[in-house]
């Protein structure tokens, strides 16, 4: 993993052409070149081989087209970026692997699980789709005027006595069951989980290690810890640090020796206080 | 102006006018109504007149089910009179002559929030309220205490019958409830909970 | 037409069924009706498609400025949808809110998928819906159907009033989508989907 400090030529390319002609998001790809939408519905047609599609300038494009619109941009569009994003790197993990004949049980499961994320995202698309429809209607029939008029006095008499029941200290008890809060019922999955590690306590761990020597590998970073929880925060607190400006690091080969240097030069705690912000849902 | 094109004028007038009193709850004038369907008074005039022979079958269509009369210096329509005991009937049939849960629970929060919003209510009990509330208005247990000027929400609050059927003079003799539910997610202000 | 008698009696139906109509509030069934006027069915469904076709205009009379429309699994009567401007005008009603994209997008899978669970709906939208869900009961638009007794699970559908809102008279009446989403939330196992 080396990610590149200065933007790829991908990205620059993206600004330029971020709006498409719906103002959607828009992708320049060397296969491909349009609406981000009609990406999808030509993977999922099969005519455009996910294997060939690189995620990370996807990726790529997408941040610069978000950081073009601005802060105040529709949240929607971001977040099922995000759950597109999802399935297409799941397709792409079932697509880079190797498909044989079908002779063990093993690729039967592959091609299934492939097959399975393909449906994800077409069922996916199905409800977005239809949920305009929905809107349309619900918008037309809201225009509609049906016959409601109160009834006159000499139907409502025809209408049985009420049996009142209730004494004054029922009808309280009853209030006090309506006023209950109504939480929807959940089912806990907390115990299903490894305990929670905190990010910004493990960049804490982080910035106090590099600061005291300066220079670190990864490797070093997490000597002795024994929970992958843990290296996973350290790792993530080490990307998060990355983005403020607060390391560099090298990575000669992929897969080598990572090794990270402090490069702060201005460094408070407060940074921590809102470091790894995102993770926080 | 065309003969043709005078009858195509009254004729749109009527349809304009027919459309109003689907939806008119108690009689209009014959001015309100020319300013409903926009149209001068004289040609709605008209246009009423051929309406009611229209539905009582005086212009070669049956008689309608219902008719279109003039009560009180207003025009509404109304169920033809020979069908008031079929109706009678069926209303008797709708009516159950108990309340559901559903609606005491909704008379309840009304009684101790009001005046209160259909809206307030629906997200106190979390499911819609509206049928419930109509049955309560219609049973004479709530009434429409005051409209928002600035949102158009209806406030309902309870009526002398309510206090009639609990047996109690007035609100203030309602029990108090637990304080200890006034923090609760819709947040009520203060001590607003009797 | 066999004879006079015949026509005599299907036509007091259908002024029968004008009367009830006036004073509905809420669609009512073929059944409901039937019962309500004293007559078998299928008369019922005779004389309502009459009275269609009268208020359309196919039967030699006037385009009415009001119809007879199916919705949500029942009757009544409406303003005639070219009326509804004059009659918004008149009115003054004010455009309730609008649903989010969010909670368009739960409906549609609750619509599609129901009866049911949150957890399901969230697995396909891929996100939390509890809030969503939230404004989609207290706008009656969905319910609870039932709860697993073993997981406690509740599993929501849609409700009659959602149908009303779509002006559709039942849920076969949504939009075809794929055929694969009708092997439900948990299998797709084994097929290829093309």
């Amino acid at each position: 993993m080396a990610p590149s400090p200065e933007p790829s030529s991908a990205t620059e390319a993206a600004l330029d052409s971020s709006a498409g002609a719906d103002g959607g998001f828009r992708v320049t790809l060397d296969v491909f070149d349009g609406p981000f939408d009609l990406l999808l519905t030509l993977i999922t047609k099969r005519e455009l081989d996910i294997t060939e599609v690189s995620l990370s300038e996807v990726t790529n494009e997408f941040i610069a087209h978000v950081r073009a619109l601005g802060p105040e941009h529709d949240l929607d569009e971001s977040s099922q970026f995000l759950v597109v994003a999802a399935t297409l790197l799941d397709m792409k993990v079932a697509g880079l692997l190797p498909q044989g004949e079908l002779v063990d049980a093993e690729s039967v499961a592959l091609l299934e699980a492939r097959d399975l994320l393909f449906a994800r995202l077409l069922q996916y698309r199905a409800f977005k789709e239809v949920s305009a429809w929905f809107g349309r209607s619900l918008v037309r029939e809201d225009t509609r005027h049906a016959r409601t008029v109160r009834l006159d006095a000499k139907y409502r008499d025809a209408v049985p006595e009420l049996v009142w029941t209730l004494s004054p200290q029922d009808f309280a008890a009853l209030a006090m069951l309506a006023f209950a809060p109504k939480e929807i019922p959940h089912v806990g999955l907390d115990h299903l989980h490894a305990p929670l590690v905190s990010i910004r306590e493990q960049a804490a761990v982080v910035v106090t290690m590099l600061r005291s020597s300066g220079s670190l590998n990864f490797r070093e970073l997490i000597a002795g810890v024994d929970q992958p929880g843990i290296v996973v925060a350290r790792f993530l607190s080490v990307l998060e640090l990355y983005r403020h400006a607060a390391l560099s690091f090298e990575q000669v080969e992929p897969l080598g020796e990572l090794t990270l240097r402090w490069t702060a030069e201005r460094w408070s705690d407060e940074n921590l206080a809102t470091l790894g912000a995102d993770y926080d849902r | 102006m065309t003969d043709d094109t005078t009858s195509e004028f009254a004729s749109d007038i009527t349809r304009r006018l027919e459309a109003i009193m689907m939806i008119l709850d108690e009689p209009h004038s014959l001015v309100s109504l020319a300013a409903a369907v926009g149209a001068p008074v004289p040609a709605v005039r008209q246009a009423i007149e051929s309406l009611v022979a229209d539905y009582d079958g005086m212009t070669g269509g049956p008689k309608r089910g219902f008719e279109l009369r003039e009560v009180g210096g207003g025009w509404r329509l109304y169920v033809r009179e020979e069908f008031d005991d079929l109706v009678s009937d069926f209303v008797g049939t709708q009516a159950p002559s108990r309340l559901s849960q559903a609606a005491l629970e909704t008379l309840a929060v009304i009684a101790y929030k009001q005046p209160v919003t259909r809206g307030q209510v629906a997200a106190i009990r979390a499911v819609n309220v509206d049928s419930v509330v109509r049955t309560l208005l219609s049973r004479g247990l709530i009434t429409e205490v005051f409209t928002d000027p600035d949102t158009g929400a209806i406030h309902y609050g309870t009526t002398d019958a309510l206090l009639v059927n609990l047996g109690i003079n007035s609100l203030d003799e309602l029990p108090h409830i637990s304080p200890l539910l006034d923090d609760g997610a819709d947040g009520f202000a203060g001590e607003s909970i009797r």
